[in-house]
């Protein structure tokens, strides 16, 4: 008997002995264009449906067609949803990766793979079942051409029947996923039947990995970061949209185009916003600015490179004191860089956008649900500050599935902030644009159109004084600059606080923010069952930071502060901000490959730099 | 008898009952003599005989001295001196957050013909109902006259530096990329460029409109063709433009025997003179050619090129609600509870 | 007798007790556009051909004619040629700001006025002399039309006699400012005369202010730090420069093109570079990146606006490891800001200069000679870096007039960088563009053009791994970001050294950089002798910052970071990068209201942060 | 006798010896029948056939499908694919700093007249010798079909939003701003587009080719007017051009009797067969005229419309020396000691 056939006869047993239930990883690999994603989506979906948290990640090239893709679908009974390094499974249907992709699988791992590839010859210390895709595919689909796509559901029931998913539930995904298009839906379905029905009869289950049914998605949602913006901003009442296609913040405004077309068109069947696809991002956020200035909550949404052509613009909007909210969807840099790979690296450079002492507002969903409530609070802010104020949401938070409660509905009031009415103006006898009337930095603007003739004033980014007025006076300038650097105080006390997740008085602290949460989260977990370390964390959602991050800090010895770029961007505005004396308590934990960030990386990092 | 009071005759107002005086603006910083102030005097006499309400304007402009003008005239409008070229964005914005305001955008060749040309060509493509100035001096005032993009191939700087790249003709490029209103006017010539700003007023898509502005500092001396001199000398007007106002009738000045009516959005008419026989402002290839001919005969044509009162405006095809989105109640803006529960179920 | 006239007489007498000689301000109120910058210049090189150290400031609106203007001269037997707050003498031209003028002067001042502006009225704590200037120039000028230029000579004139100005110096210095022009150059010395005469013959001589000759100025030139910038660039061997007209750098290129056209025509009468003027700064970064990706020395000059557009090419610059020289003349933002004021406010937003972990060298000249030296530098720290390197003077440096010992001619040859020829190729038989071969970071490059099978590679701003192929993996990615981060470190060592100005191992250091230099050796004299205060000085001269920064902080107990910009932001590039432990150390003294700084704020400062 | 060894026929090469494998690129990673393919394979058999040495090709692109071509032809090439819309600045930079090289400019619709515009137009006024090929789909094809501005109106996307804004014709524009050779071709017609492409590599200027190139996976289908079928239908070939090289002639292919023969630099000649009758291709106000009615007519002209081979361009223009400004020696760039010394003393 062959060490490779003893191997996989103890792995068998193994998987008998203990069974490994609603906590693991499955990778597909396939090439992008190839139809893959439904398959994929319907595959999410019916574990969702069967109550057991999932997530969804989706790695795919800059590219449109033929190059390699992979889509990793974790289950974890934990409630898990970071991404997870180790694969369990893997469902190989890339002739070009497969041999990469097998090689680096841990020991123990199943690949359902593609029957020509013979890939069960690589490895003994893997467990390999192979499907005749081909073969099963021209029996369900007689059409050629459409075997190729519908090929992709002849995994999802191989697979379904491996883990013991429920085929009900499959049904039920993959009706949803083709809704109206009922032919599609027969077709893919009997591929899926074709896929379930094979492994039962022709694999023997060798591995340990197995679905149950749980409760933990009653009444939840599957949505991704873009969408969850994009529903932000409408219900925030957003009225001017500009952007120009840029990955991967591009859905932001497609998705929001769809709902906006569909909600918000008035009792005349009129449109209540308008939406404009700018020729660049230097015309998109010069519109916005226009916009908001004239009175409309306006956004864009782009990424790294739409930012940078915003550097003037946004120094602009700070000096004349114009609101204006910008998502940025951040990709890796620098420059064009990775386009559809995830990361935080423009922390920094966002909060010192624009030449000549610009200071910025940014905002940091850590969740959809974020994305969906802090797109309210962008605008809601960016109108109290009347200043430009970036939303700093990631690749993997916009782009990927995640499981979600339902979003809340926003019941308070919009924040239109200091805005004078004719009638303000009657009362008052004209006003004073740049004025600090409350003493927090913050001044009273009119808009256009209000019929008082006190109401106009002139706007500019050269030097003004009080009245608006054009003024090269040192003390005008000098005094302006002190009350925008007040209004940066007023700042901390009007951007969403932190969310201080622990704070058991431990002596170790954690701060992050964005899509780093959930592996943070994950990571204490690991700390303290893995290493008895108990750790505090804070989740940082806005900069300026308010009293609470200081707090935080004074309060913990040794603050690691995880974040995904090089430069340990968000530690370095801390580092400018916090007491000097606390500066040595800041460590870093930086990850930043492109990939999303994932607890495994946190807790060795920690725990190396803990010197354990 | 001496101490009799002499009757005062009431100031002059404008069917809306303001006089010159409430058009105007803070007292001008520019080159005593600069052609940009005469354009600014033009504009305070067209809104004002329009009888367009100072509240109600929009101005927008980018950086230079032309871009300064705003500044200059009808202080109680809402201004914005953005940056150097990029008024069209701001102006985009603006005028969708508000589309009852009549928007005014005010630039130099600089700010459009080189660092702007982006945005000028999109915003001309989008027909956005604004007014479009063009402060043209073939030269960068503010930065002390270096050459722009529309100095004419040739023409000398005070340095003795010659251009040796050919002017852009910001007229052409105008018609080509849609706007639906294009004329050359002179900052010299009063009557053209009134009569010309006050169709302007009434059209409802993008007017381009350029006008010759020289530089009296640095662009005002023989060799360069946009002195006042060279202008002049060359300058060759197809169409001398009378506009009738649906509310004042001053037919009366104009001989309609040689006249060509354009109807206009508002219902007032637009008559063109026709100094050439068969000009016709509504044919676009031929506005090209003539154009491009004179050119090449390096004559300034003015006068109203090119008018297409068909055409659908950037508001239009955008079918926005009347009311200005900036004026929305947070009612109309946000939708009920049932939509975000159905978006949600959508979502399961 | 009324009060005013004794107070004047005491002055008067006084004035006879305690002569200050060679130590006082003269300020020319007077409108742009008027021509009083000749004038100005010749009074200016009067004083200096009489071998006192001068400066010379011109305060100017941004605008062309109408506006006010003020031209400051200082003398200094001590040799301080930083500004001076206090006004000494006042030449008050300008009817509109007249009143204001006389009001801003302490008490004892000078004041030299406009016959029928009659403002000696005003206050009875100066001393006034008043000139008939209409009066007096239609004699000296029939030509009415000339009269208002030549007006401004006669207050030369006049001041020339008051202070005991040499007019054979005069003539000298009025000669050389018109050149050829013989018959301007008359009747402008007549006018001179004209008010000399008047002077002698009616102004009786009440202030205590003298000028007598000295022999500081042997060899010494005069001029601007612009035109030592195009020097500088010049003799480096620049060959392609690109240009977008922009407040203050204009002149760099505009002085450029002069000096050019003269000493850069090669044999064949043909020139050895290329000067565009660009469309847009978008495109001036963009050419000079092309040109010094295909081999030439190429550079930009440019403000605040125009640095904020060369954001998105910079970050490839970085990231594709591409030379290129940028002069960034500080003026005031944020935005447009004050154009024609002066500033050190992009220190902080030109590090970070592009999204996504970008990283950017700076260069900080503190004098016209380090305008000249520091660009020769520049063109070799960028080639041997292949990175954009930014050098950061203002407009005090490069717009005003300075004093200072004749260049050094740059003898040692260019450093061109790693650049592999065909021989090259040849003997290695290929080359990886990006693999760091050295250790040091700095990887390898061809040049277009290079005649050898395998010199071509592939430039590009996305990911790409060591053979400059396009890639996505997550080891290539990050392995390339570390060497990017090694290389930063090694500019530390080839990016010029800090001078330490004075290490005497006191407790108290100041940090300071780039035009605050003058009034910071000033200020150090005046703590020393006003308050026994010993300060150590260090002045910064590139970023990033070399080991001499951080042994001069370790070295100290508190050291005051001098800059001019609200936000601090040397300081915060410091804090950044020093020993965690120090940050306590580091205090900010900062000037920003678009006035060059002075010794006497940056002592006030000090002095009360020390609690003194 | 089977096993009897056939002779190899020696692989064919052109005048420098080489194959036309010494022009390949790397494997493309474009869609399957991407119009940008062939476009790539036209541009490896222009070069090849006309002999240019692969070291003196620089390849230069912004960022789109079309832009990541350069990739896949010509790999002994040095190549900078830089960012979206910058293109122009980067090849003009790199033409300055090396003379001597043969430039090639690929960009998209959307690399080159939306985000691009700026560039392009003052790349055209310059009129920098370069060949800068437009991949004309009308689409945003990386960022997945949204319209570019290029896009004809009416033209429908996949998600069948359709396009409201004019289509801006790049050619007149081209034309307009100063390139010297323009033409319009489609990547489905090899023989034209080769030969459009032999003729550019022998002109001093700005060649400017608009070279529809359907995307096959979000533009090509009915109601496109960027898709194969549409384009076929709707060509209408002015002048097909047959270019006769100095060193090589294919002249035998063409009847003589109704060409039009333009002398180019390097003289070769161009030659042009008249479809219509009496179309002079000098003609600048004349090609103008000819794409705007075509336009108005709704279809697509294809051939070389206009060609100046007389007027300067932007290295003539700067009168540089004829060595690589980049390949200058230091004692050539750096003046004596005694200049410096002569400009100190002028500075006491
Ligand atoms: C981004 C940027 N670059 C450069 C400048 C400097 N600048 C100010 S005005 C101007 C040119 C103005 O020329 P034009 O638009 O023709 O106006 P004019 O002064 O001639 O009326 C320039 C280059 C700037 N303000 N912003
Ligand atoms: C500054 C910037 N904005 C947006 C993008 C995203 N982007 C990449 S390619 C592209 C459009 C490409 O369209 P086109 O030039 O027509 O090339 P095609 O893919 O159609 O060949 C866009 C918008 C970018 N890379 N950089
Ligand atoms: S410089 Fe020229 S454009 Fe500017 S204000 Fe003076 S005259 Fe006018
Ligand atoms: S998406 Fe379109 S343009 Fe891009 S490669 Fe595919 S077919 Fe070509
Ligand atoms: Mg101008
Ligand atoms: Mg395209």
């Amino acid at each position: 008997m062959a060490s490779g056939d003893l191997a996989v006869q103890d792995l068998a047993q193994g998987s008998e002995r203990n069974r490994i239930v609603n906590d693991f990883s499955i990778q597909v690999a396939t090439v992008n264009g190839s139809g893959s994603q439904s398959a994929n989506t319907v595959l999410l979906r019916s574990l969702f449906r069967m109550g057991i948290p999932v997530s969804g990640k989706n790695l795919f090239p800059s590219n449109i067609a033929g190059l390699p893709t992979w889509y990793t679908i974790r289950c974890s009974k934990h409630g898990y949803i970071a991404r997870k390094k180790e694969i369990d499974m893997l469902v190989a249907m890339n002739p070009e990766t497969a041999k990469d992709d097998v090689m680096s699988l841990d020991s123990g791992a199943a690949v359902v793979y593609d029957e020509p590839l013979k890939l069960d010859a690589m490895r003994s210390d893997l467990i390999f079942y192979s499907v005749p895709y081909d073969k099963l595919v021209s029996t369900v689909c007689p059409e050629a051409k459409l075997r190729k796509l519908v090929k992709n559901m002849i995994y999802v029931g191989a697979v379904a029947q491996l883990l013991g998913i429920d085929m009900k539930q499959v049904e039920a995904a993959l009706r949803k996923q083709f809704a109206k298009k009922i032919k599609a839906a027969d077709l893919n379905m009997n591929a899926a039947r074709a896929g379930y029905d094979y492994a039962a009869a022709s694999l023997t289950k060798k591995d340990p990995l197995w679905v149950e049914q749980m409760n933990e998605n009653e009444g939840k949602v599957i949505i991704d970061g873009n969408a969850a913006v994009a529903l932000g901003a409408m219900f925030a009442g957003v009225t001017v949209v500009t952007w120009y296609p840029i990955t991967p913040s591009s859905s932001v405004c497609e998705q929001l185009i769809d709902y906006m077309k569909k909600y918000r068109i008035g009792p005349d069947g009129k449109a209540t916003f308008a939406i404009v696809q700018a020729e660049d991002e230097l015309a998109a956020i010069g519109m916005v600015l226009g916009a908001s200035w004239a009175g409309a909550r306006s956004m864009t949404a782009t990424s790294g490179p739409g930012i940078s052509l915003m550097t003037e613009f946004t120094g602009m909007g700070y000096y004349a004191e114009i609101p204006a909210v910008i998502f940025d969807i951040q990709r890796v840099g620098p420059s064009t860089g990775l386009p559809t790979r995830t990361s935080q690296g423009d922390v920094l450079s966002t909060a010192f956008l624009g030449h000549g002492d610009t200071k910025n507002v940014m905002l940091f969903p850590g969740s959809v649900t974020e994305c969906f409530t802090m797109a309210g609070d962008a605008f809601d802010v960016a109108e109290q500050l009347q200043t430009p104020v970036f939303v700093l949401s990631d690749l993997d938070l916009g782009m990927n599935n995640w499981m979600s409660e339902p979003f809340p509905y926003p019941d308070k009031p919009f924040k239109r902030g200091k805005v004078l009415t004719a009638e303000d103006l009657t009362r008052l006898g004209g006003f004073a644009r740049y004025k600090d009337v409350d003493k927090d930095g913050i001044p009273y603007r009119t808009l256009p159109g209000t019929d008082h003739p006190a109401a106009a004033y002139f706007t500019r980014g050269s030097g003004h004084n009080e009245k608006a007025q054009y003024s090269e006076r040192p003390d005008d300038y000098q005094n302006n600059m002190e009350r925008l650097a007040r209004k940066f105080e007023t700042a901390r006390s009007i951007v969403p606080r932190p969310e201080v997740v622990a704070n058991n008085g431990v002596k170790v602290g954690v701060i992050a923010y964005g899509s780093s949460d959930f592996a943070v989260r994950e990571s204490r977990d690991q700390l303290k069952r893995e290493y008895r370390v108990e750790v505090d964390y804070l989740r940082i959602r806005a900069f300026p930071f308010s009293r609470e991050v200081h707090e935080f800090i004074e309060k913990h010895d040794r603050v690691y502060v995880v974040e995904q770029n090089r430069d340990s961007q968000m530690l370095s505005l801390l580092k400018l901000d916090i007491n000097p004396s606390h500066t040595p308590r800041l460590r870093s934990v930086r990850h930043f490959n492109g990939l999303p960030i994932d607890a495994r990386s946190v807790t060795d990092d920690i725990i190396s730099q803990e010197g354990k | 008898m001496a101490s009799t009071p002499t009757s005062v005759p009431a100031p002059k107002t404008n069917r809306l009952g303001l006089q010159v005086l409430d058009y105007r603006g803070g007292k001008t910083t520019l080159c005593a003599g600069c052609g940009h102030n005469a354009i600014s005097e033009r504009v305070i006499d067209a809104l004002y005989e329009m009888g367009v309400k100072p509240e109600r304007v929009l101005k927008l402009s980018g950086i230079g001295c032309s871009s300064k003008t705003p500044a200059y005239f009808v202080s109680r409008a809402h201004s914005f001196n953005s940056l150097h070229g990029r008024m069209p964005s701001i102006a985009t914005g603006a005028v969708l957050a508000n589309r009852s305001m009549l928007s005014l955008g005010v630039s130099g060749d600089g700010d459009t013909a080189s660092i702007g040309m982006g945005q000028f060509v999109h915003l001309m493509r989008r027909n956005l109902p604004i007014i479009y100035i063009i402060e043209d001096n073939g030269v960068y005032g503010l930065t002390k006259g270096q050459f722009s993009a529309t100095a004419d191939l040739g023409s000398k700087q005070k340095t003795g530096v010659i251009n040796d790249l050919p002017a852009i003709d910001t007229c052409t490029l105008a018609i080509q990329m849609g706007a639906t209103f294009v004329g050359r006017s002179f900052s010299g010539d009063k009557k053209q460029l009134l009569t010309m700003l006050k169709a302007a007023i009434a059209h409802r898509g993008t007017v381009m409109l350029d006008v010759i502005s020289p530089c009296v500092t640095f662009n005002d001396h023989e060799g360069s063709t946009k002195s006042y001199k060279y202008v002049m000398d060359h300058e060759e007007p197809i169409a001398e433009a009378g506009f009738v106002p649906h509310f004042e009738d001053i037919a009366v000045e104009y001989d309609p025997g040689t006249t060509f009516d354009v109807r206009m959005h508002d219902g007032s008419h637009l008559r063109l003179r026709k100094l050439h026989e068969d000009y016709d402002p509504t044919n676009k290839i031929k506005a090209v050619e003539s154009l491009m001919e004179a050119h090449e005969k390096g004559e300034v044509l003015t006068g109203v090129f090119y008018i297409d009162t068909q055409k659908p405006n950037f508001v239009d095809l955008l079918h926005m609600t009347d009311t200005p989105l900036a004026q929305m109640p947070q009612e109309a803006l946000r939708p009920p509870k049932r939509v975000l529960d159905e978006v949600m179920e959508s979502l399961r």
